[in-house]
């Protein structure tokens, strides 16, 4: 009796019905099950103790207080300290992921000389040899994105000592020099231009105030801070002075355009009113005001230290030019500084933690830590009425090969310092004069300094050290130094510029990758490489929305992206961080 | 081999030569291939390979599936008409609708084996299923069919001329047939569900106001027109099909009267799908879609989606094949028949696409944009491979498979 | 999950857009909490994932007349009908009777995005990747919040890993109620200008509660009937119009102009000057 | 939960009933088999595929219809047309042909004669030997194999009495009748079967005889050559008509299945 081919059916049928009421199926599908839920190559979050760490912000001037919760020693995200006076709780969407900064992909991991890997070593000796190789005539310069630091006190320490050395800062550096604004008692605000609700001082102190004051935005473009405000006076690029000049005479009485009669009687009818924005214009309004050296308007505070600005350094003076650039990346004017430069024979060092900034032009880059990555301090938040200063301690650990910029000035003048005792200096001056009061982080509290023990160690902790206010008597209206604000009038449409160039919104340079992909997605930012025109001047010029397009300006020209939008200005152009100039545009 | 190839033909019809055949079957061939790479790149690297979207959440597939199996449904409807209401003149193109079923069915589920983003947990929805979700609905129903139409054809392969050799496969096909009003009516029941579940699968998106409809108790009204449409192009298609086949293969394989019969059955269909149709949609633009803060008109503001649409759905491809299908004296020319059937297929494929994407297109949010989407070459692909694999599918059955029981006898 | 049963609650969002200055801190800080990884570069803004999205809404009207306000939108917790709930063919969408809250399970989601197309506010999003980050920086993810992986849908939840914490916490302290203000999303704690307002819809003593019942509140796609718990609040007429208009406003500008939108109010604003 | 209910109630239930279609139909196929009802099923089966020309009724032959297909699977046992026809008038009235010469083919009168081609002769001890008609035999001349049934099996009429493999071709000859096969032989005496029929004696009343078989054979000769012509050529034979010894070698290209298949009502 062979195997016929039934028994084969049978015995396949009889075992297929079998291996049902067996796990194995079952468990198989359990397993797809699993698999689909822990898919292979997806990250999970570590687990740990949740700490919370304080620090302070230092990617902008505006100095917020950080709350940072950890997983063990690891920020997995950050926050604002409630109470903080200068940031009032709030942190801006940069500071908000600067824990991502550091592993962003453009950064400098290593010292360079002209594009290739050398040891520190080799990089101090060739600067401190080009240095020692500049005569009188060609002097040293250090770009100091903020001056007021314990670390510009290095650098004006190192200069000193040299036959010529100039510290400098780049525009805009200290808008207001030695003053700050009143904001919580100001009621109304001229804005020529200042992104008033748009990252503007400390944002938080700003947002905070924002009901107790009328705001008046003067700007060509209809920005986030014209959207936003209680009225928006569209004025053509360029005639921000006239305009504010119009105003100045409108408070005297005498008659004026309708635009700046109304923003007279605003801001006569709240007082106290400042204008903001800069321009030597504006400056008279605020003398005309009376909003300098009175409550709600531009208070002088201690501590500032004049520092000339890098438009005044004479042109092709500067032999050896060190730049320090912050994790925050603001803008450096490459076109300004090689002015700056001797041709030829001059030295660029960047102290900077990006490979895309001022590294791009420089001999050798000196890669600093990022934010959060080393000690680091914060100086007097921008706008503040009176003097400041805090830590910022680090919370990731930084990977080796790292100078803080002025550890590396500090090994130039073969100073044996290192950066944290200049810092300790900084906090022990603080404690010596025992002015003013410390507002600890973890406790949201405030006390006196002479009342902390061990100031080294509360400031480590989180905290921020706020100066008594000034209360010098007069002050007059021309010591508010106000710098260039707004360019001057532009020049009028030419033939071959038949357009306007002007600035939009421009997103920090730098940013988490997460931020890039969320303000990319949601459209929120306008991309870098666009460029925004009226619909009806995009067809004039022929091109349509989304088109490919060349911006050709006396500067120079540059791809964008057309982008139609009814908001600006007919026969306008708006590209991200541009300066103000007549331009053309054709399509690609 | 041919004498082993003509061996398996069944006796008395004439095929192909094996040389043609191969020649005919190779470019589908190398279509699949081509078509299985393409869903491959979907399996393995993930759904960023089509060009669906958050917005575009559905695209070529979903509109693919929905069409064909409407197509699909003239095998249940045969089936139906044949087993339950006994029409004998349907047994001529049984076995052709079955195949075709099976093909446009298996080919759907396949696709959607693509479309899901885990397919690994497809078994999820038996495990727990919301019974309250259209798509549960759906997903039962089309897989228990499916099984029903692969039960279904096993007669038809079994009684290939060299397996019913085996008297036991003979045995079992014969006791199996017996029983076949049993599947057929299970057939009937389950398409009539999912035919209509995926009407009711845009019917209930009260998010949509474009594809939202009232409807009677747990069902829009989509669930029924769906039914009735697809009951309508079934035996179109199967009309299309056959006479295409009997084209291409060049042989008569049904009496003369049987197409028009079929295209008579599809117009007889119509006629209330039409009129229901054209009922809902007035229902819709009077107070279904007002009633939800959407005036209808602005639908159709939104090129290329103008009120050509509705006119084309309703009229060019509905009333005026209905028309057609009517009267004896055009049923009875092959031309007017065929571009009857033609027009009503056509008329479902555009029903589907309006349902299905459309739908997706428009916006909802007042500063929403109007969408549109284009299928990446990967997503033609996969189409393309269910269009080869069922012609493949096809092709095997009819050279091995009595597929039209008149052929034998109509070819001498 | 936690031991404690708290009383059910309704919880619900006021967004202020006056005060909203589209800074995005809001999609940010979700996406932080949440574990939404970087997009890859192929990515469009169709395909990312944004849980919170902020829109740029419009007047429709030319420079000098030309408005813009900022809206953001993110799940809209519908709580009648909730459209993706019904849908979902295996109960991966499941709204919370304690909370509200419409939550999504991705470990149970197939990834047939029915839920997506049911979706009037696109606040759906598919993993149309695997999810990756930079080197390092997945070290940085929220221990709270699982990673999800391709082939899923996600939204927003009201930061679910937030409320267990609350609950915990409270647990910890053998309360059965959260405090008001003891569990806010991401984005509410976020927001510089404070413009979001979370709360208990329920609890009329809430500043939530107040505000959705301020006659300056709207709901978007208030008639599809679906009971969104999420209010939008704004002085400004034409912001009210342009959120609520029946024609989607998607043509060139100068053509809406002539579509006949209302010329912007409130604040009287004029031509260029020197103009 | 009372929706679930319903809903997976019902699921289920399709479930059970397809499952229990096949189950049923599987089962039933078993009996089938057990109960001998296995052959009569598969001829079941396969006549209603037989090409219409193979299923001409016999009463077509002798002219009592002009055209008629046989609706019993040339059963007429139980066909009552048959009997009424036979009993208007008996076949045995019906005046014999003097010769059993069909075109040169030896078809002897005393046999009766199966549309398979299978004769039925009843011996004198009761048994009937059965073999393979003039036809037949020359279509499997010298056939390459033959498969008879063990001595003591049953066979069935119209079921599968032995098979013959010729040139590929896969022949089951068809049963005349009911039976126990006493003893087999490989027809070097004429016959391969002798059967001890069912109920005694044969049942010959659905098989040829007498008058029947050469109109019969005249329509089995035209299909013949129809199935021997190569496509779209006019049937013709070797010689003038009458069939060689061995029609197989006359025709080394014909496709030699198909042409057996006719002949012995294969599908």
């Amino acid at each position: 009796m062979g195997f016929t081919r039934r028994d084969l059916l049978t015995f396949t049928g009889g075992s297929a019905a079998g291996l049902m009421f067996t796990p194995v199926p079952w468990s198989l599908l359990r397993d797809t099950a699993v698999l689909s839920e822990n898919w292979p190559g997806v990250p999970q979050p570590l687990h740990g103790e949740i700490r919370t760490r304080y620090s302070t912000c230092t990617l902008c001037p505006a100095g917020c207080g950080v709350r940072a919760r950890c997983v063990g020693d690891r920020p997995v995200s950050l926050a604002g300290v409630s109470g903080h006076p200068a940031s009032r709780g709030v942190l801006c969407p940069a500071g908000l992921v600067g824990h991502h900064l550091a592993f962003c992909r453009d950064r400098a991991a290593e010292p360079l000389a002209n594009g290739r890997p050398v040891a520190i070593e080799r990089a101090l000796a060739g600067v401190s040899a080009a240095i020692a190789a500049c005569g009188a005539r060609e002097s040293v310069a250090i770009l100091d994105p903020r001056p007021g630091r314990a670390a510009s006190l290095v650098y004006r320490r190192f200069l000193a000592g040299l036959p010529s050395g100039v510290h400098c800062a780049p525009p805009n550096a200290e808008p207001y020099g030695a003053f700050g604004i009143d904001l919580e008692n100001t009621r109304a605000i001229l804005s020529f231009g200042a992104p008033v609700l748009d990252g503007w001082l400390s944002p938080g102190r700003v947002l905070a105030n924002r009901s107790h004051f009328q705001l008046i935005q003067v700007e060509p473009a209809y920005s986030r801070t014209a959207s936003l405000a209680d009225l928006w006076v569209p004025v053509l690029p360029g005639s921000e002075d006239g305009f504010a000049a119009a105003v100045a005479r409108a408070l005297e009485g005498e008659t004026s355009d309708t635009h700046a009669t109304e923003v007279a009687r605003i801001l006569l009818r709240n007082k106290p009113a400042i204008a903001v924005g800069g321009g030597a214009a504006v400056a008279t309004l605020n003398a005309k005001l009376g909003s300098v050296g009175r409550p709600g308007g531009f208070l002088p505070r201690r501590d500032f230290t004049p520092v000339t600005g890098i438009a005044s350094v004479p042109d092709r003076s500067i032999g050896v030019l060190l730049i320090e650039e912050t994790a925050g990346g603001e803008p450096l004017p490459w076109d300004l500084l090689r002015r700056k430069l001797i041709p030829q024979d001059s030295v660029v060092v960047a102290l900077t933690p990006w490979l895309d900034g001022c590294a791009r032009h420089a001999d050798y880059v000196i890669p600093a830590p990022m934010y959060l990555e080393s000690l680091d301090e914060a100086p007097t938040p921008a706008g503040s009425t009176v003097a400041g200063f805090s830590l910022s301690p680090a919370l990731l650990t930084a990977p080796p090969k790292l100078t803080p910029p002025a550890e590396f000035v500090l090994r130039l003048a073969h100073d044996s310092a290192t950066y944290p005792d200049i810092l300790k200096q900084r906090v022990a001056a603080i404690k010596k004069d025992g002015r003013g009061t410390v507002f600890t982080y973890p406790d949201a509290k405030s006390a006196r300094v002479r009342d902390i023990p061990d100031l080294w160690k509360a400031m480590l902790g989180g905290a921020v050290w706020l100066d008594e206010p000034l209360h010098s008597g007069t002050v007059r209206g021309a010591d508010l130094q106000v710098c260039a604000g707004p360019p001057g009038p532009a020049l009028p449409p030419t033939p071959e510029y038949p357009l306007l160039l002007i600035a939009a919104d421009n997103p920090p340079p730098h940013g988490s990758p997460l931020m890039s992909k969320l303000y990319r997605e949601s459209g929120l930012r306008r991309p870098a490489n666009a460029a925004t025109v009226h619909p009806k001047t995009g067809r004039d010029q022929g091109l349509e929305d989304g088109a490919r397009a060349i911006v050709t300006s006396p500067s120079g020209k540059f791809p964008v992206q057309v982008i139609f939008d009814a908001a600006v200005m007919p026969g306008a152009i708006e590209v991200v961080g541009q300066a103000i100039s007549p331009a053309s545009i054709r399509r690609a | 081999m041919p004498k082993v190839d003509s061996q398996l033909m069944p006796r008395g019809v004439r095929r192909s030569t094996p040389r043609q055949f191969l020649l005919w079957i190779l470019p589908w061939c190398a279509l699949l291939a081509f078509g299985l790479y393409g869903a491959g790149l979907c399996l393995v690297k993930g759904l960023n390979q089509t060009n669906m979207d958050n917005r575009f959440a559905f695209g070529l597939w979903i509109f693919v599936d929905l069409t064909v199996i409407a197509l699909g449904a003239g095998a249940f409807f045969t089936g139906f008409l044949l087993y339950i209401l006994k029409k004998r003149e349907l047994k001529a193109v049984i076995n052709s609708a079955v195949v075709i079923g099976f093909i446009c069915y298996s080919g759907a589920v396949a696709a959607l084996l693509v479309d899901v983003g885990q397919p690994a947990r497809f078994w999820f929805t038996f495990w727990h299923p919301n019974v309250h979700s259209m798509l549960t609905e759906v997903t039962f129903c089309i897989s228990c069919y499916l099984t029903v139409l692969f039960i279904e054809y096993i007669p038809i392969v079994l009684k290939n001329r060299k397996l019913r050799q085996v008297p036991s496969f003979l045995v079992f096909e014969f006791e199996l047939h017996k029983l076949m009003p049993v599947l057929a009516g299970v057939g009937t029941f389950l398409s009539f569900f999912h035919q209509g579940s995926l009407g009711g699968l845009y019917g209930v998106l009260r998010g949509r106001p474009f594809a939202f409809r009232e409807g009677f108790a747990i069902w829009p009204s989509t669930f029924f027109l769906f039914i009735l449409s697809a009951a309508a192009a079934g035996p179109a298609f199967i009309l299309l099909t056959t006479w295409l086949v009997s084209k291409i293969s060049g042989k008569p394989l049904v009496r003369p009267e049987v197409l028009p019969l079929l295209g008579r059955i599809s117009g007889i269909l119509l006629v209330p799908y039409i009129l229901l149709k054209s009922i809902d949609t007035l229902v819709w633009i009077d107070s279904t879609s007002p009633a939800r803060g959407f005036a209808a008109y602005q639908y159709y503001a939104w090129k290329p989606f103008g009120p050509w649409i509705l006119f084309a759905e309703i009229v060019a491809f509905g009333l005026l094949p209905a028309l057609i299908l009517l009267r004896r004296r055009l049923r009875e020319s092959p031309a007017w028949l065929l571009s009857a059937a033609t027009l009503v297929c056509l008329g479902i494929a555009l029903n589907r696409f309006v349902f299905t994407i459309q739908t997706l297109a428009l916006p909802t949010l007042p500063f929403d944009p109007f969408m549109s989407y284009l299928p990446s070459w990967q997503e033609t692909a996969t189409f393309l491979a269910v269009v080869a694999y069922g012609v493949l599918l096809y092709s095997f059955s009819f050279r091995y498979l009595t597929l039209f029981p008149q052929e034998k006898d109509l070819s001498c | 999950m936690t031991a404690i049963t708290p009383k059910p609650a309704r919880y619900g969002m006021a967004i202020d857009l006056d005060r909203c200055t589209g800074c995005g801190a809001c999609m940010i800080a979700c996406a932080v909490e949440n574990n939404v990884p970087p997009a890859r570069p192929e990515a469009t803004p169709r395909t990312g994932i944004t849980w919170m999205r902020v829109y740029q809404i419009s007047n429709g009207a030319s420079f000098p007349d030309t408005r813009a306000a900022f809206i953001p939108i993110l799940c809209q917790q519908c709580g009648k009908d909730t459209p993706c709930a019904a849908v979902c063919p295996q109960e991966a969408v499941e709204t919370d009777p304690a909370t509200g809250i419409v939550d999504q399970m991705p470990q149970r989601c197939l990834g047939c995005r029915y839920c997506m197309a049911a979706c009037p506010y696109h606040a759906r999003y598919f993993n149309w990747w695997d999810p990756q980050w930079p080197a390092g920086m997945e070290k940085t993810l929220n221990p709270d919040v699982a990673t999800r992986m391709r082939g899923v849908v996600e939204k927003c939840n009201f930061c679910h890993g937030r409320l267990h914490t609350a609950r915990a916490r409270a647990a910890a302290e053998g309360r059965r109620e959260l405090h008001p203000g003891e569990y806010v999303p991401a984005c509410v704690e976020a927001c510089p200008a404070a413009a979001i307002v979370f709360g208990d819809l329920d609890d009329p003593a809430s500043e939530v509660a107040r505000l959705a019942r301020d006659g300056q509140s709207f709901r978007l796609l208030e008639k599809l009937g679906t009971e969104p718990k999420i209010y939008y609040r704004t002085a400004r007429p034409w912001v009210r119009q342009a959120a609520a208009q029946q024609r989607p406003a998607s043509e060139p500008p100068e053509r809406r102009l002539r579509a006949g939108l209302p010329a912007p109010q409130g604040s009287g604003q004029k031509e260029p000057a020197h103009a | 939960m009372l929706s679930h209910i319903i809903f997976l109630g019902l699921f289920y239930t399709v479930l059970a009933v397809l499952s229990a279609t096949v189950a049923l139909s599987l089962f039933r196929a078993a009996q089938d088999f057990r109960a001998r009802r296995a052959e009569a099923i598969c001829w079941q089966a396969t006549f209603p595929d037989l090409p219409a020309r193979e299923r001409v009724c016999r009463h077509e032959f002798t002219g009592e219809f002009a055209h008629r297909t046989c609706d019993r699977a040339f059963d007429c046992r139980e066909c009552q047309t048959h009997a009424a026809l036979v009993a208007e008038r008996p076949p045995d009235a019906a005046p014999l042909p003097r010769e059993a010469d069909v075109f040169g083919l030896e078809f002897p009168l005393d046999r009766f004669y199966h549309r398979g081609h299978a004769w039925a002769h009843p011996q004198p001890d009761g048994t009937v030997t059965v073999g393979l008609d003039a036809l037949g035999a020359r279509l499997v001349a010298e056939p390459d194999a033959i498969e008879l049934p063990a001595v003591g099996s049953h066979i069935q009429s119209n079921g599968a009495a032995w098979h013959v493999r010729k040139r590929g071709a896969d022949v089951r000859i068809l049963s005349p009748l009911d039976g126990e096969v006493v003893a087999t032989s490989d027809s070097q005496n004429g016959w391969y079967l002798t059967v001890k029929p069912d109920g005694g004696q044969l049942d010959a009343r659905h098989l040829l005889r007498g008058a029947e078989i050469r109109p019969w054979i005249a329509r089995e000769m035209e299909r013949l050559q129809s199935a021997l012509a190569p496509a779209g050529q006019a049937p013709t034979m070797a010689d003038g008509g009458v069939p060689v010894d061995d029609i197989a070698a006359g025709y080394p290209d014909a496709d030699w299945d198909a042409v057996c298949s006719e002949i012995f009502l294969q599908p």
